[in-house]
């Protein structure tokens, strides 16, 4: 009990902390930064959701976020429809991608997979790069619009968009974690640890990669058209395979297959490589080895080791509270199910 | 017709090119079982060196890339020392995580210490011949013949040898190795030794016909890896014929279909490929 | 005829690896495949599983065709099974292994996750029940927090058990559940086994501890090289000279 | 031969065997039983170097093997023929064989001498020569895993469970060719749970429980005790 | 966190705060790293080179207050939104009027937000749309290249012929020039045989387009890119029996393709830009030589622009008589292209238009004989 109302405590206390932010700093530059990365960090509880808790690592999703950031830009700049109805319609032909696509690759399993998405990816890049009279090519799409108003609440300033892509954000979390925590995130949990196995317990395995697939490029979908209206230019280099390893990167230093290492891993690296940016064209010189010593020295990424850390303490004491006495009670929770931090 | 045969010739040779990167990714992936993202950057180093040797060295051609095949080989050994060995035990995501960071940082120190501008790497085979009405520069040549020595040698080194044969035992199953009296340090070793020398080789003969820049691996290191699944991952053959077919479908399919589009060929290629058979073509029989 | 084969065949290429079985198995019983090594008694229940196609012939669960159904659909027909070598969540507690077993009752979605609704809720307690039910049918109390990497051999066979056990089953089949388990844990194995059946569950399994299939089975079924040679009650295969030439030996029960 | 004092080995923080001693002499089967988990299989990887010992000393031949990496320890003449088998699933049966001779492939001759050894003991190997490990059943793969620790020719070999997953047949002829194999003069270190047959051609034994020894003796006092007869041979 | 309101003196030139002495930050945001990096680092380069000149003659003097110029440079790896977000930083730590970039994906993402926070942006890019959609704080720094169009066409359908195939980079650029070129070529009695375009960072061999380009029989190439690759396709043409003349886009330059080629040699034919160090601008010798001790190597125009812009800038600040009022400076560019002094004349800017693009001369080169020979571009 003890535990959760600690853990409460800690998200409260991030959630307050990232709604006071733009008044402690004051800094427009510290707002862009955090609001691209609440950007970033949306896309990368996608990948977590399909790679950390179903075992599927695509590396397709730099693709699905550009699908997303340019429908929205396709469809606002030059179809000049409506912001959120362009917004809706870019998740949705996002997932519908996804879906199709998913249909094919979840075919394949674990490094085919990953390979295989890394070709779905540049093939996506490709065609975006490619197809000039539609996406501009090379050139880009220039002057897509701000979040359109709600009611009375408008999204021009910098501000206004940090708030919205915030509560975003939660909103994510909240589906994520409530997702992971459920029947269904235990049966992407079993499909992670043996597909065989999770299918002579009658799990239908296909349905389900594929949910979670959908469900992780909408994710991807979602960044990519808050993106686009946060940076209001898009090139076709956003569905370079570049930006997937971004996003990987983030999910593997914060912790894979734990609700709170999108967090974490995003908010340090995009942290650190601000600071390295005195090292210009050097600082891939530091950064590249900072990212091989982390994986190696904490493959289980920060939110990972600690959890780690805390399950070791907590399984010395359950070792000494016995098990038969709370089973017999009824009462053992499915607390530590999910290793996550 | 004539078009037709200068473009098949001009696919073998770079098929050939993508055939020996192909081959190398495709022994690191047996032996560690991740893709190996910072392979590009051993290709790219492999020109660097040799350009290095000749230009300021004034090695012959030869010599430099001998030099350059071993001082690759060995940065693809001190590799899986620092970084694949350490991550051994840790789930696949992590190696190719760790593979960027390394590719990043290559990519960062080629930039340091060369700079990021274009280099041209000579060669004494600058001649053209011209045969029948077609095209064969004297380079072009030696990349095909030289690569076709090298897949056969290598092929006779793991199919002949007790110490080839280890590498392949060792990519089935490292324990097993071990229980039979191979130092598998040593193999893995081994392996990136000549992974880093294949790299070397490919980008030593490339280059000549290319430039040499910071850059220059991701040229080839996506396409490599459609090769090795195009190809079964882990298969010798199939990345040999993995490589040829995809050197082929480019020239034709910048010919007959278009140019614009020929990268997305193979990619779509691959795509269908894997649809029809999700472990690609060669994957070998077990479970 | 609760479960039955017709001429089932499956071929590797060019080994046929089971061959024209017809093999019956009856409701209540334990029924028990043997035969020697390679005979094709694990493909006969990858078949039955849905985990291979067969290249010919049909599988009949009370009188409906599964032949080519997916393993998924097989498992919510009531068909359940362990593989020979331990197939566990090695990383998720013993709980939290048998917890997943009953999913395939349950009918709740993503969008049930995601709204926390009450269906949701009531299914979770429902997995939760039936986990405690059969944790406590296989007797692994004790270990129910632990991870299923650190229990001993016999300990994974009962999870193996109870995972299956979750799935709600009418038949289960066991492929060796008493391999790398000593002879003091075989009989407690056994005697689980017997429990199932009190329990209304029908149970076919393969085993090579012939001192416990005799002692256990009702019927068994003999493959050879993919054949069925003999089928019978334990004495009658005792005393199959093809039986012993093939598979028994000289000293028949060792 | 083989001699193990104090050995102790840990996973992490969790003690697997603990001051375990033990000792094997030229020529003899030695049986180590013991329930699931006792241990038996944590001894014999770190008799082969895969585990280390986290204190106590192993020697063999008058040697200390603690520090050899498990390449050496082979090469000694220890050989393991593993739990789980181990083989090169997608090598053919004739490579897997041939690379057990891994350490002794400068001898050609001998390589195929050995082949035919194994040839000759398990002829089902001979069939299926050709194909891949993977394929095999899994009696059909503990036969090659046992061969292929024959074309070592350890003086020592180490068997993990010979007989898991074996027909009784099988079995039977598994327990004639450790004789035999024993015989032509290969020691043995034999874990097994089949006590009632492992005894049977074993000079001496230990019993596991818990990481630890709790009985050793030849033989026949282990068959002569009344635990041993409950706990591992059956009414 | 960093701490902001210290000087973050990210890179670049040193400049040791003088009592009585004050610092314009110029912010600077380009690709530093990855495969982009070269032509970065030659932009900044040239802005580099200038205001360290300015600084070593005593620096900015504005309304009797001398300022020196600091460059606070950021990588952004050619990417928009991190160009977007170094934008921000450099104003916010920095304090930039004014901020230099050379990619026109950097400028779009720019220039959502450049007229609020009030920086001007040093654009070196082509990209028409930059200057045409109404941004009042960008100045456009590289010439408009339709200038070209006429002499390149006269030139190569006089001596070759009438046939062309098009093989430009694939980038933007490439393909804008194709677009221009081609009813230019086609308006004045030409044939375009065959149209496509390299992609210099995804080709890993030229031959087989080479190859099918020249199955058209063309008589000139059209080709281009950065100077090194086109290099190289111009010399596999010549080695797949290419006989006739190149159309070389001004991304491209002489002096640097001779480093590919060994010589002007195979080059002959070929129309293009004259080399920087080349042409005789008046501030040319002082500016290569200096160039030359500092960098090593040949100064191109991505240095010369984009040095030139530096000082026109400085002027345009003196002569504002601002130091941070980014809309009065922008209002003073002109002054500031007619106040440069001779000597730093390496390109000849005579007028700024309405929209912010400089419009400068512009110097047509061929090679003959394995020389370089001045055209008249009129
Ligand atoms: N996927 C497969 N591909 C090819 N051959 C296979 C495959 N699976 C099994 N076999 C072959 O089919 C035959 C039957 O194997 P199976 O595993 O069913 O035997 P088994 O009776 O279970 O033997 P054991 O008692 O040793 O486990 C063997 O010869 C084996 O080599
Ligand atoms: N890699 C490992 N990490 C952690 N614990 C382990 C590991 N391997 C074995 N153990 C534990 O060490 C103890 C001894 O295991 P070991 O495999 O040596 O037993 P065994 O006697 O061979 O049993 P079996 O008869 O099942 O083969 C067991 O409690 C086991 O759970
Ligand atoms: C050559 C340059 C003037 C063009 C520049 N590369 C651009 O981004 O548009
Ligand atoms: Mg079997
Ligand atoms: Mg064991």
């Amino acid at each position: 009990m003890e535990k959760i109302i600690n853990k409460r405590n800690i998200i409260l206390a991030l959630v307050v902390f990232a709604i006071f932010f733009p008044f402690v700093t004051q800094n427009d530059y510290f707002i862009h930064i955090m609001t691209l990365s609440f950007i970033w960090m949306i896309g990368v509880y996608g990948l977590n959701l399909l790679a950390g808790y179903t075992g599927y690592l695509s590396l397709a999703h730099a693709g699905f976020f550009a699908v997303g950031a340019y429908s929205l830009g396709i469809l606002t700049v030059k179809a000049q429809m409506n912001f959120w109805l362009a917004f809706v319609l870019a998740l949705i032909i996002t997932s519908v991608l996804g879906f199709l696509i998913g249909l094919i690759a979840l075919r394949t399993k674990e490094h085919f997979f990953a390979i295989y998405t890394l070709c779905v990816g540049y093939i996506l890049y490709l065609v975006i790069d490619k197809w000039d009279s539609l996406t501009e090519g090379v050139r880009g799409l220039i002057g897509i619009p701000a979040p359109g108003n709600i009611g009375p609440i408008s999204f021009e300033t910098p501000l206004s968009q940090y708030y919205l892509v915030l509560a975003i954000l939660l909103v994510v979390i909240l589906i994520v974690y409530r997702i992971v925590h459920s029947l269904t995130g235990r049966t992407y949990i079993a499909i992670r640890n043996s597909e065989n196995l999770a299918q002579t317990i009658g799990i239908s395995t296909m349905k389900n990669k594929l949910e979670a697939f959908v469900l992780s490029t909408f994710f991807a979908g979602l960044s990519g058209a808050l993106y686009a209206s946060f940076v209001r230019f898009i090139g076709p280099d956003i569905g370079n395979i570049v930006i997937t390893f971004d996003l990987l990167t983030y999910l593997l230093i914060g912790g894979i297959g734990t609700l709170s290492g999108p967090i974490v891993g995003t908010v340090l690296v995009v942290w650190i490589s601000q600071q390295l940016q005195f090292l210009q064209d050097y600082r891939m010189l530091i950064f590249g080895p900072i990212l091989t010593l982390l994986v190696i020295f904490y493959p289980r990424g920060i939110a990972g080791s600690i959890s780690g850390w805390k399950a070791k303490r907590a399984e010395r004491k359950l070792a000494k509270a016995q098990m038969d006495e709370r089973f017999s009670q009824n009462s053992i929770s499915a607390e530590n199910q999910v290793k996550e931090g | 017709m004539e078009i037709l045969i200068q473009q098949l010739f001009n696919g073998l040779t770079i098929g050939s090119v993508y055939a020996l990167v192909a081959l190398g990714l495709t022994l690191v992936y047996g032996i560690l079982h991740i893709p190996n993202f910072a392979h590009g950057a051993l290709y790219m180093m492999g020109g660097y060196i040799t350009l290095m040797m000749m230009v300021q060295y004034g090695l012959h051609y030869w010599l430099a890339i001998l030099v350059s095949v071993i001082v690759v080989g060995l940065i693809g050994v001190l590799m899986e020392r620092l970084v694949f060995y350490p991550l051994r035990h840790a789930p696949p995501i992590h190696d190719k995580i760790a593979a960027i960071g390394i590719l990043l940082f290559l990519e960062a120190f080629a930039q340091y210490v060369w700079g990021a501008d274009y280099h041209t790497m000579p060669t004494p085979y600058g001649q053209v011949v011209q045969l029948f009405g077609l095209t064969f520069t004297m380079q072009r040549m030696l990349i095909i013949i030289a690569a076709i020595a090298v897949m056969v040698l290598l092929f006779l080194f793991l199919k002949k040898t007790y110490t080839g044969a280890s590498i392949i035992a060792m990519s089935q199953d490292r324990d097993g190795a071990n229980l039979v009296g191979i130092n598998t340090n040593r193999v893995a070793m081994l392996t990136f030794l000549i992974s880093g020398g294949l790299a070397a080789i490919a980008s030593s003969l490339a280059a000549p016909i290319n430039l040499v820049f910071p850059g220059m691996g991701q040229l080839v290191i996506l396409k490599a890896f459609v090769i090795i699944i195009l190809g079964g991952m882990g298969s010798i053959p199939g990345a040999i014929i993995g490589g040829y077919i995809l050197g082929f479908s480019e020239s034709l399919g910048a010919t007959y279909i278009s140019n614009d589009y020929k990268d997305l060929i193979a990619f779509i290629l691959l795509v269908i490929i894997l649809s029809v058979k999700p472990t690609g073509l060669f994957a070998k029989g077990g479970h | 005829m609760f479960l039955e084969t017709k001429n089932l065949t499956k071929k590797f290429g060019g080994l046929t690896a089971v061959h024209n079985v017809d093999f019956t198995i009856e409701k209540g019983k334990i029924n028990a495949i043997i035969g020697p090594n390679g005979a094709g008694k694990s493909t006969f229940f990858n078949l039955i599983s849905g985990f291979h196609p067969p290249s010919s012939g049909s599988i009949i669960l009370k009188g409906q065709d599964i032949t080519n159904m997916p393993p998924n659909k097989i498992a919510e027909m009531g068909i359940a099974r362990t593989f020979q070598t331990t197939n566990l969540f090695e990383q998720s507690t013993v709980l939290d292994n048998v917890v997943v077993g009953h999913r395939l009752r349950t009918r709740s979605n993503l969008l049930d996750a995601i709204l926390r609704t009450k269906r949701l809720r009531r299914e979770e307690d429902q997995c939760h029940e039936k986990a405690l039910e059969v944790i406590r049918f296989t007797g692994l109390e004790k270990v129910a927090g632990k991870l299923v990497g650190s229990l001993t051999q016999e300990e994974k066979k009962r999870t193996a058990f109870a995972l299956a056990l979750a799935t709600e089953p009418e038949i289960i089949f066991l492929d060796e559940p008493a391999a790398g388990v000593n002879p003091d844990e075989t009989e407690g194995l056994a005697e689980l086994m017997n429990k199932m059946v009190d329990s209304g569950i029908t149970v076919c399994l393969i085993e090579h501890k012939m001192q416990m299939i005799m002692k256990l089975a009702d019927k068994i079924m003999v493959l050879n090289y993919g054949e069925k040679i003999a089928e019978g009650t334990a004495e009658e295969i005792q005393n199959n000279p093809a039986v012993i030439k093939a598979y028994l030996g000289g000293s028949a029960i060792a | 031969m083989l001699k193990l004092q104090d050995v102790s080995v840990k996973y992490g923080s969790f003690t697997a065997v603990h001051n375990v001693n033990l000792e094997v002499s030229p020529g003899q089967i030695v049986v180590l039983l013991g329930a699931n988990g006792a241990g038996k299989s944590t001894i014999f990887k770190t008799i082969s170097g895969l585990n280390k010992a986290s204190s106590g000393s192993i020697e063999f031949e008058g040697e200390t093997l603690n520090k050899r990496s498990p390449d050496k320890i082979v090469q000694s003449g220890i050989v393991q023929c593993a739990e789980g088998r181990k083989l090169f699933p997608s090598m053919t049966v004739e490579e897997n064989l041939k690379m057990g001779a891994y350490v002794r492939r400068k001898n050609k001759k001998g390589v195929k001498e050995s082949m035919k050894h194994v040839f000759d003991l398990f002829p089902i190997l001979e069939e299926k020569q050709d194909d891949m490990a993977g394929q095999l059943s899994g009696g059909q793969q503990q036969m090659l895993a046992i061969g292929r620790a024959l074309m070592a020719k350890p003086k020592l070999m180490l068997l993990d469970e010979p007989s898991i997953g074996l027909a009784p047949l099988i079995v039977e002829q598994m327990f004639e060719v450790i004789k035999t194999i024993n015989r032509e003069g290969t020691t043995i270190l034999l874990a097994e749970q089949n006590a009632n047959a492992a005894l049977r051609i074993a000079d001496k034994g230990y019993v596991f429980e818990n990481g630890e020894v709790v009985l050793e003796g030849t033989s026949e006092e282990l068959f002569a005790n009344d635990e041993i007869k409950k706990a591992y041979i059956g009414a | 966190a960093c701490n902001s309101s210290e000087k973050t003196d990210t890179g670049g030139t040193d400049s040791k705060a003088v009592p009585g002495e004050g610092t314009i930050n110029i912010g600077y945001t380009g690709p530093l790293s990855g495969p982009a990096a070269f032509y970065g680092e030659r932009t900044l380069n040239g802005v580099q080179m200038a205001a360290e000149e300015i600084n070593k003659a005593g620096g900015v003097e504005v309304n009797g207050k001398k300022y020196k110029l600091n460059i606070v440079s950021l990588d952004d790896k050619y990417l928009p939104n991190e160009a977007g977000g170094n934008a921000k930083r450099l104003m916010q730590e920095n304090k930039t009027p004014i901020i230099f970039t050379p990619h026109s994906g950097g400028v779009a993402a720019m220039q959502v937000f450049n007229q609020q926070e009030k920086f001007i942006i040093g654009a070196y890019t082509s990209e028409p749309k930059v200057t045409e959609g109404g941004n009042k704080l960008t100045v456009r720094i590289p010439p408009r290249y339709d200038g070209y169009l006429e002499p390149f066409t006269n030139y190569s359908m006089e001596k070759f012929g009438k046939k062309i195939a098009f093989l430009p980079t694939a980038s933007q650029y490439g393909k804008d020039w194709a677009e221009k070129l081609q009813p230019h070529w086609e308006e004045a009695g030409g044939e375009v045989v065959y149209n496509s375009s390299i992609d210099f960072a995804k080709d890993t061999d030229f031959f087989t387009i080479i190859t099918n380009a020249l199955k058209e029989k063309p008589d000139v190439l059209f080709i281009g890119g950065p100077s090194e690759p086109t290099a190289k396709v111009a010399k596999q043409a010549r080695e797949l029996g290419f006989k006739g003349g190149f159309i070389v886009m001004d991304q491209a330059k002489f002096d640097e393709m001779k480093k590919v080629t060994g010589s002007y040699d195979v080059l002959n034919g070929a129309i293009g830009v004259m080399p920087l160090v080349n042409s005789d601008s008046p501030g040319i010798p002082e500016f290569v030589k200096n160039y030359r001790a500092k960098y090593n190597e040949d100064p191109g125009s991505e240095a010369g622009l984009n040095y030139i812009a530096m000082y026109v800038f400085a002027e345009a600040i003196k002569a504002a008589g601002s130091v941070d009022d980014p809309e009065k400076i922008m209002s003073h560019m002109q002054d500031g292209l007619d106040n440069l002094p001779e000597d730093k004349k390496v390109y000849v800017i005579p007028k700024i238009d309405p929209n912010g693009g400089f419009e400068a001369e512009l110097i047509v080169a061929a090679i003959e004989d394995g020389e370089v020979v001045p055209i008249k571009a009129d």
